[in-house]
C-alpha cells in the first residue's frame, strides 16, 4: 500500500466542514468562556473575575464546588456500573451469535431497534415499564416482595436508570464486538480445532486479542455517552428523588437554563468538556497506535 | 465446538428480553387510559387505535412531527454533503494537521449536548434562528457532521488507492472521476452514514427542545408537553412513542449489513 | 500414523449432482500410503483445495468414504482426525511466544510439562526456531511464522498426516528455496504423510514423491515427477507439467509411424490397434524436439527466445505452432528450417488419453 | 515516442529510494526493469507515470518536459500487479473508459474495445462485472485497457505475478505481441530473469534504487559489469566464492591452491570473487577445464525441463542445472565440477574483471 502523499491542497476539501463546526462548536465556546472569566451585576454589564468562579467550582467546600462533586462522583460511578455491566455481557452476546447463517442478519437488526428510539422515548417506555400499577418490570419487582419506587426511592432510581442504559446501550457493544469476531479469518478456528483447543482457549488466545481494537472503539463511544447522559433520567427520574440521579449534565442544565447562573453554568461546562477531551485523547492515541501495530 | 444449543437459548433470551419493553408500549398504546388504570394485562384485550388517529388528526402533533423530520433531513443533507470531500480527503492526503483535526472531530462528536445548551440558546437567539428548524439543524451539526466524517472515511478506506490513480491515468479529471468512479463505489458507505446522521439527530432532544418554543416545536417537546397538561395521558404518550420508531425500524433494513460499521464511527 | 484411503470420495455442491458438471470434485479412488509426499497441482478452480478440506474435515464429502487406516473417518469432526494443517498465511496466536505457540496443542492435551519442554526444543531445533524460542510470535517474518505453524503440527508425535495449503504464497520470492528444502528435511526426518496443495509446478515436483494432477475436479494422473514429465497420461498433464508445456499435433498413426502435415515420422513403439474415430495426436516436449538443417519436417520460425542456458524456438509447422529447442552448436537459424521429434519421447494419444504402443 | 529520465532521485526524509538514474527510452522497446522486491522497481514506474513527484531530476517525453505535467494529461497507461479495475463498471466500460475521457466518438469506441477484447480474447465476457471474473480475466481487463489507449508510454508492474503459473507463462508469450503493433514504449517490471530473458529487448537491473547495468538482454546476462546485475539476473541465486590471487597461484576460499589459469593468469594480484550460474556447475563426470568440489546434496527442485540440484559444498550452498528429471536425494555426497570458462571474476569493487564469454559470442 502506497503511502499517503502530502498535499496541502486538500484543505480546499476540509473547509466546509471546518466552517460548519466552527460555527457550531468554537464560536458558542467563546461566549462560554467569555461567561466564565467574568461575573455581572445584573443588567448585563460585566466586569473580570478571572478563575473565580473555577475556584469556586473545584473547591468542594463552597456550596456550587460540593454540588459540582457529587455530581462528578455520581456520573463516573454510573458510567463504571453501566460499562462494567455492558462490555461484558455485549461480548458475551456477540458470542452467542452465530457466525453465519440465515438468523444472524434479523438478530442484528432487532438487537440494534433499541439504540433507534428517541432518547426521550426510551424514557416514556421505562416510565410506563417500572411503574407498579401499570408497568410489568414494575409490577414484577414489587411482586416478587421487594422495596421497588423509582420516584422515591435513591436506590430504586439509580439502578432503574443503570438498567435503562443496559437495554438501550448493550448492544451498541454487541454489534461492535460481533464485527470484530466476523473478521477473523476461519482458518484460526480450524487451526485452533487441529490443536484441540477448548473453548475458553480459543476466546482467550484468539477471539479477545483479535476484539481488543473494536473494543476500545466500543469503552470510548459508551464511557463518553453515559458521562454526558441527560435525557432518559430527566424524564424517569427527573434527577430525583432529590439529587440522587442528578447527573453532571442535568445539573449543568439547570444551572445554566434554570437559575441562568452565568459565571457557575460557564465554568463547569468547561471543565466537563475538559474531561471529554482528556478521555477522547487517551483513546485516540490508543486508536492510532492499534491501527499502526495493525499495519506493521 | 459443534454449534451447541446453549448460545442458541440464551440469543433468544435476550431478543425476549430487549423487546418486552417496546411491546409492553405498543400494548399501552393499543388501550385506552381506564383500560389501563382497571388493571394489568398483558396483552390488549379490545384493542383500539382510538389515540394513534387521535395524534393524526391533532395539527400540534402533526406539526410536531412535521418539524422534526425537516430539521432531520436538513442536517442529513448539509452532514454528508459536507462531510464527503472532507472524508476524501482525511483518506487520501496528508495535510497540516490533518491528525490535529480529525481528533478535534471527534472530541466535537463526544461534546456533551448539555455543554452545549446554553450557549447555542443564546447563539441562536442573537442570530434570530431561534424557535426555527435551522436552529436544531445546525446545532445537530456539532455532533453529525464529525459523525459523518469518521464514518465516510471509513468507507473511503474501504476503495483502493491504484484505482484513483488508475482513473488519474486514463484522464479522469478529478470531479469528473469523483462522480462517475468513487461515489457509485462508497454509494453504501453514503447510504449508511446518512442513516446514523439520520437517527442521531432524530433520537437527539435536549437541543431540540432547548431551541425551540412553539413555531418549530419537535415532537419531542410536544411528548413533555402532554405530561403535565392533564394529569399522566399514557396511551397517548406510548402511541406517539411507538410512531416515534417507526423511521429508524422501516430505514435499518436497507443498512443491516454495515450498522456495525456505522457505529464504530467506520472503524471497523 | 496414518495410510489413508480414498474409496470413492466425491463432491457436489448442490445435493443431487446430475451431470459431471455439478461435481467439485469427482469420483475418486486412491490410497495415499504412510510417510510419503503427495502434491495435489492443479490451476485454481481444479477441485484441491476441496480434496484437501475433505481430508482436515473442514468439508464432508457428498460421496464415498474416507478411511484412515482402518477406520472410517468421512464424517469425524476435524479435531478428532488428529491432523495438521499449515495454511496459505501464517496462523498463529499472536499474543504467545514461539514457544509457547509450539506448546499449545501438548498443553490442550494436558502433557507433563517435562515432555512438552523437550519435544518442543526438539521441533524447534529441526525447524531453525531455537534461536527465537522466547520472542513473541507476532513481530517475526511470514517464512518463520508458517514454520511455527508447521511446528504446532509435528510437535504431536501421534500426528495422522501434514497438510499444506499453499503455505509458500505470502513468502518473499527470494526465501522460497530455503522454506522449500526445509520442508523436505523435515519430511526426510520425520516418517509422517505429507499432503501438499499448490498451483506451481516447481513447488509440487520438487516437494513430492507423487503428485495428484487435478483438472476441473478430476484426478488426471497421479505419479512420480519423472512419470509426469517422460510419459503424461493426459494431454492436460503433459500441457501443464514442463515448461513450455508438450507440443500436440493432430496425425494419423499406422504402425510405428505417425503422418503428421503430410510428412512421415517414426515412432518410438507399434500402434496396430487404434480405435476409430477418435481424436489422435502425437505429443513430444520441447526438449525433444530439436531444429535441425536436415531430415525431419519442414517449420517457419517465428520467434526465438535466448534463456542464457538454452533457446527456444517458437515454429510454425504447418497451421500448428510448436516449440523446439535450439541446438547449442546451431549457432544461427534460418527462417525456413525443420525440425525432428525423438522417437523415443513421442507419445500417442487418443482423446487425450496416451496409448501405449507394443514394442516396435 | 522517446522518453527520457535526466538524473531520476527520489528520497522520503533521508531515505534515499531512487538514486540518480538516468535512462533513454526509446520507441516500439521493451524495457526490462529487472530487480529483487524493494529494489524501487515500482517506485521508479509511479515516477515514470506522474503519480509521484522526483525530487531531483527530470522527465522528458518526444524532447518535452513532463516532469510537472498532472498524470492526466500524460500519454501513459499502466497495469498494476494486483489487477486494478473499476468495479462498478462493466468489462466493456472498463475497456472504454480512457476513450470516454478522451471524448472518441462512440462508434470508434466500440471498435477500438472490440479489437482490444479480442486481442485479449475476452470477447464473450464484455458484459460482465470485474467480480465475476478469474484473476486472469481480471488482468487482462486491465491490460485491455492499457491497450485500447494507444499510449506512448506503457508500465506493466510484475503484471503477471499473482496468476497462475501456466497463465503466467501465455500471458508473457502474448504480452510483446500484444503491444508491439501500438509502437508504444514498454516497460515491464519482474524479480525472475527467466522472464527478462523470454521478454528480450533492453533490460535494466536494479538494486536498492540504484541502476546496476543497462543493456540488451542477452548481454547483460552473458557480460553482468558488475556483481550486483549478476546476482539479480541470476535465479536460482548467483554461485559465488571468494578466490585471492597472488603471482601463478589462486588460493580459494576455504584455503585450497589452485594453478592461475585462462583469464585468471592474466589479471592483477589480490581479491576477486569468482560468480557462476547453476548452467556452469555440473555433478559426477570429471572435465578438463573444471575445478571439483566435494559436497552434500540439500534438495533437488524439479521443473520437469530441468532439476536444481542444491549441493552444500562447506564454502557455501551451490545450485547446479541438471537436464531432465534428477533424483538426488537429500545427503547424497556428490562431486561438484565448475565449468571455469563459464565463471565470472569480479574485483574487490564488484566490478567485472574478466568474463570467458568474451570469447566466444559477441
Amino acid at each position: 500500500m502506497t503511502d499517503k502523499p502530502f498535499n496541502n491542497r486538500a484543505w480546499f476539501f476540509v473547509v466546509p466542514v471546518l466552517a460548519f463546526v466552527l460555527f457550531s462548536s468554537i464560536i458558542p465556546m467563546m461566549t462560554v468562556v467569555n461567561y466564565s472569566i467574568q461575573d455581572t451585576m445584573g443588567a448585563n454589564n460585566f466586569f473580570w473575575n478571572g478563575d473565580g468562579w473555577f475556584r469556586d467550582l473545584l473547591n468542594p467546600s463552597t456550596e456550587i464546588g460540593a454540588r459540582f462533586n457529587d455530581a462528578l462522583f455520581r456520573t463516573l460511578a454510573f458510567s463504571f456500573a453501566a460499562l462494567a455491566i455492558e462490555v461484558p455481557l455485549g461480548i458475551a452476546m456477540a458470542l452467542c451469535l452465530p457466525r453465519r447463517g440465515w438468523g444472524v442478519g434479523i438478530s442484528l437488526v432487532v438487537i440494534a431497534l433499541p439504540m433507534l428510539i428517541p432518547w426521550n422515548v426510551v424514557g416514556t417506555i421505562w416510565q410506563i415499564f417500572t411503574r407498579a400499577d401499570i408497568g410489568l418490570f414494575g409490577a414484577a419487582i414489587t411482586g416478587i416482595g421487594i422495596h421497588y419506587n423509582v420516584t422515591q426511592d435513591a436506590v430504586s432510581a439509580w439502578v432503574t436508570i443503570v438498567v435503562i442504559d443496559v437495554w438501550h446501550w448493550t448492544p451498541l457493544v454487541i454489534l461492535l464486538s460481533y464485527a470484530g469476531l466476523r473478521a477473523i479469518p476461519d482458518a484460526y478456528y480450524q487451526a485452533a480445532r487441529i490443536d484441540g483447543a477448548s473453548r475458553w482457549a480459543v476466546f482467550v488466545n484468539i477471539e479477545l486479542p483479535k476484539l481488543q481494537k473494536v473494543l476500545v472503539i466500543a469503552v470510548l463511544l459508551r464511557f463518553m455517552q453515559t458521562f454526558m447522559i441527560y435525557t432518559e433520567p430527566v424524564v424517569v427520574t427527573g434527577g430525583g428523588p432529590g439529587s440522587a440521579t442528578t447527573f453532571l449534565s442535568i445539573d449543568l442544565v439547570k444551572i445554566a437554563l434554570g437559575q441562568v447562573d452565568l459565571g457557575s453554568a460557564a465554568s463547569m461546562s468547561l471543565v466537563y468538556n475538559l474531561i471529554t477531551l482528556t478521555v477522547c485523547w487517551i483513546f485516540y492515541t490508543i486508536m492510532t497506535q492499534l491501527e499502526r501495530r495493525r499495519d506493521a | 465446538m459443534r454449534q451447541s444449543l446453549a448460545p442458541r437459548i440464551i440469543l433468544v433470551v435476550y431478543l425476549i428480553v430487549l423487546m418486552l419493553p417496546i411491546y409492553w408500549l405498543i400494548n399501552m398504546s393499543l388501550r385506552t387510559n381506564s383500560d389501563i388504570m382497571s388493571g394489568m394485562a398483558l396483552w390488549p384485550h379490545h384493542p383500539t387505535f382510538e389515540k394513534y388517529i387521535g395524534i393524526f388528526n391533532d395539527p400540534t402533533w402533526v406539526h410536531g412531527f412535521g418539524v422534526s423530520l425537516t430539521y432531520v433531513a436538513i442536517n442529513t443533507i448539509i452532514s454528508v454533503t459536507v462531510a464527503l470531500p472532507a472524508a476524501y480527503a482525511f483518506n487520501r492526503y496528508h495535510f497540516i494537521g490533518d491528525k490535529h483535526l480529525f481528533f478535534w472531530l471527534l472530541t466535537n462528536l463526544m461534546a456533551p449536548a448539555a455543554v452545549y445548551a446554553m450557549p447555542f440558546f443564546n447563539l441562536y437567539y442573537a442570530v434570530g434562528l431561534f424557535d426555527t428548524v435551522w436552529a436544531v439543524a445546525l446545532a445537530h451539526c456539532l455532533f453529525n457532521v464529525p459523525l459523518a466524517v469518521w464514518i465516510l472515511e471509513g468507507f473511503v478506506g474501504g476503495v483502493p488507492r491504484e484505482i484513483d490513480e488508475t482513473a488519474a491515468i486514463d484522464g479522469y479529471s478529478f470531479p469528473r472521476f469523483f462522480i462517475r468512479i468513487f461515489l457509485p463505489l462508497i454509494a453504501n458507505g453514503v447510504g449508511v452514514t446518512a442513516f446514523f446522521c439520520f437517527m442521531f439527530s432524530w433520537v437527539e432532544e435536549l437541543l431540540a427542545t432547548t431551541l425551540t418554543s412553539s413555531d418549530a416545536l419537535p415532537f419531542a417537546a410536544v411528548m413533555t408537553r402532554s405530561y403535565s397538561a392533564s394529569g399522566m395521558d399514557w396511551s397517548l404518550l406510548a402511541a406517539a412513542g411507538v410512531l416515534t420508531m417507526i423511521p429508524g425500524a422501516v430505514v435499518i433494513w436497507f443498512v443491516r449489513n454495515h450498522i456495525a460499521k456505522g457505529f464504530a464511527l467506520g472503524r471497523v | 500414523m496414518a495410510r489413508i484411503t480414498l474409496d470413492g470420495i466425491a463432491h457436489a455442491y448442490n445435493g443431487n449432482p446430475r451431470s459431471d458438471k455439478d461435481y467439485a470434485l469427482k469420483p475418486l479412488h486412491h490410497v495415499w500410503e504412510q510417510g510419503m509426499a503427495y502434491a495435489l497441482l492443479g490451476p485454481s478452480g481444479c477441485g484441491k483445495t476441496t480434496l484437501l478440506n475433505i481430508i482436515s474435515g473442514l468439508v464432508i464429502p457428498s460421496e464415498g468414504r474416507l478411511l484412515f487406516d482402518k477406520t472410517d473417518v468421512t464424517n469425524l469432526p476435524t479435531e478428532q482426525r488428529n491432523i495438521a494443517q499449515v495454511f496459505q498465511f501464517p496462523v498463529i496466536y499472536d499474543t504467545m511466544t514461539v514457544a509457547e505457540n509450539l506448546a499449545f496443542p501438548l498443553k490442550n492435551r494436558r502433557l507433563p510439562k517435562v515432555v512438552i519442554e523437550k519435544r518442543v526444543a526438539e521441533i524447534a531445533e529441526m525447524l531453525d526456531l531455537t534461536r527465537v524460542l522466547n520472542r513473541r510470535a507476532r513481530g517475526l517474518t511470514a517464512d518463520a511464522k508458517q514454520k511455527i505453524s508447521l511446528g504446532r503440527g509435528l510437535v504431536r508425535a501421534d500426528v495422522s498426516a501434514v497438510l499444506f495449503d499453499e503455505p509458500l504464497t505470502v513468502i518473499d520470492p527470494a526465501l522460497k528455496w530455503e522454506l522449500r528444502s526445509k520442508l523436505k528435511a523435515v519430511h526426510r526426518a520425520l516418517d509422517l504423510l505429507m499432503i501438499y496443495v499448490t498451483h506451481d509446478q516447481i513447488e509440487a515436483l520438487t516437494f513430492a514423491d507423487k503428485v495428484v494432477v487435478m483438472n476441473d475436479g478430476k484426478a488426471v494422473q497421479i505419479g512420480t515427477p519423472a512419470d509426469l514429465f517422460e510419459r503424461p497420461e493426459h494431454t492436460f498433464v503433459g500441457y501443464f507439467i514442463g515448461s513450455p508445456g508438450m507440443n500436440l499435433l493432430p496425425a494419423k498413426v499406422s504402425g510405428s509411424s505417425a503422418l503428421v502435415e503430410g510428412a512421415e515420422i517414426h515412432l518410438g513403439a507399434a500402434y496396430p490397434a487404434l480405435p476409430k474415430g477418435g481424436r489422435i495426436q502425437i505429443g513430444v516436449r520441447p526438449d525433444y524436439t530439436m531444429l535441425t538443417q536436415s531430415g525431419g519436417l519442414p517449420v517457419q520460425v517465428r520467434r526465438i527466445a535466448d534463456l542464457g542456458r538454452k533457446r527456444l524456438a517458437y515454429v510454425n509447422l504447418g497451421a500448428h505452432q510448436v516449440v523446439a529447442t535450439v541446438p547449442p552448436e546451431m549457432s544461427s537459424v534460418a527462417h525456413q528450417t525443420r525440425v525432428t521429434f525423438d522417437p523415443a519421447h513421442t507419445h500417442v494419444y487418443v482423446d487425450d488419453l496416451r496409448v501405449a504402443g507394443a514394442a516396435a | 515516442m522517446t522518453f527520457v529520465l535526466d538524473h531520476i532521485g527520489l528520497s522520503v526524509g533521508e531515505e534515499v529510494m531512487i538514486d540518480d538514474v538516468s535512462l533513454t527510452l526509446e520507441q516500439g522497446t521493451m524495457n526490462v526493469l529487472l530487480g529483487p522486491t524493494l529494489s524501487g522497481k515500482t517506485t521508479l514506474m509511479r515516477l515514470m507515470a506522474g503519480l509521484d513527484r522526483p525530487t531531483t531530476g527530470r522527465l522528458f517525453a518526444d524532447g518535452v518536459e513532463v516532469t510537472r505535467l498532472a498524470v492526466r494529461r500524460r500519454s501513459v497507461a499502466m497495469v498494476y500487479q494486483q489487477f486494478v479495475n473499476y468495479p462498478s463498471l462493466s468489462v466493456y466500460e472498463n475497456i472504454a473508459s480512457p476513450l470516454r475521457v478522451a471524448g472518441v466518438a462512440r462508434a470508434e469506441i466500440d471498435v477500438r474495445v472490440k479489437e482490444a477484447a479480442r486481442f485479449l480474447r475476452l470477447e464473450n465476457l464484455l458484459e460482465r462485472m470485474p467480480a465475476q471474473l478469474s484473476g486472469g480475466q481480471q488482468q487482462r481487463t486491465a491490460i485491455a485497457r492499457a491497450l485500447v489507449k494507444r499510449a506512448g508510454l506503457v508500465l506493466l508492474d510484475e503484471p503477471l505475478a499473482n496468476l497462475d503459473y501456466k497463465l503466467r507463462e501465455e500471458l508473457r508469450e502474448e504480452l510483446p505481441r500484444i503491444f508491439a503493433e501500438t509502437g508504444a514504449i514498454l516497460v515491464y517490471a519482474t524479480t525472475e530473469p527467466t522472464e527478462a530473458l523470454l521478454l528480450g529487448g533492453v533490460t535494466i537491473t536494479l538494486r536498492e534504487g540504484r541502476v546496476t547495468q543497462v543493456g540488451p538482454t542477452a548481454l547483460v546476462y552473458r557480460r553482468p559489469e558488475n556483481i550486483d546485475a549478476a546476482r539479480v539476473f541470476s535465479d536460482p541465486p548467483l554461485n559465488e566464492l571468494a578466490i585471492d590471487k597472488h603471482g601463478a597461484l589462486v588460493t580459494l576460499e576455504g584455503g585450497r591452491n589452485l594453478p592461475a589459469v585462462g583469464a585468471l593468469s592474466r589479471l592483477a594480484d589480490g581479491a576477486y570473487r569468482l560468480g557462476f550460474r547453476a548452467d556452469a556447475v555440473t555433478i559426477g563426470e570429471a572435465q578438463s577445464s573444471s575445478l571439483g568440489f566435494p559436497g552434500q546434496v540439500a534438495v533437488t527442485e524439479i521443473s520437469g525441463s530441468e532439476s536444481f540440484v542444491h549441493v552444500d559444498v562447506g564454502l557455501g550452498v551451490w545450485v547446479c542445472l541438471e537436464a531432465g528429471v534428477q533424483e538426488w536425494q537429500p545427503g547424497d555426497h556428490v562431486e561438484v565440477r565448475v565449468d571455469a570458462n563459464r565463471t565470472f571474476v569480479f574485483d574487490a569493487a564488484g566490478k567485472l574483471a574478466a568474463t570467458p564469454y568474451i570469447a566466444k559470442t559477441a
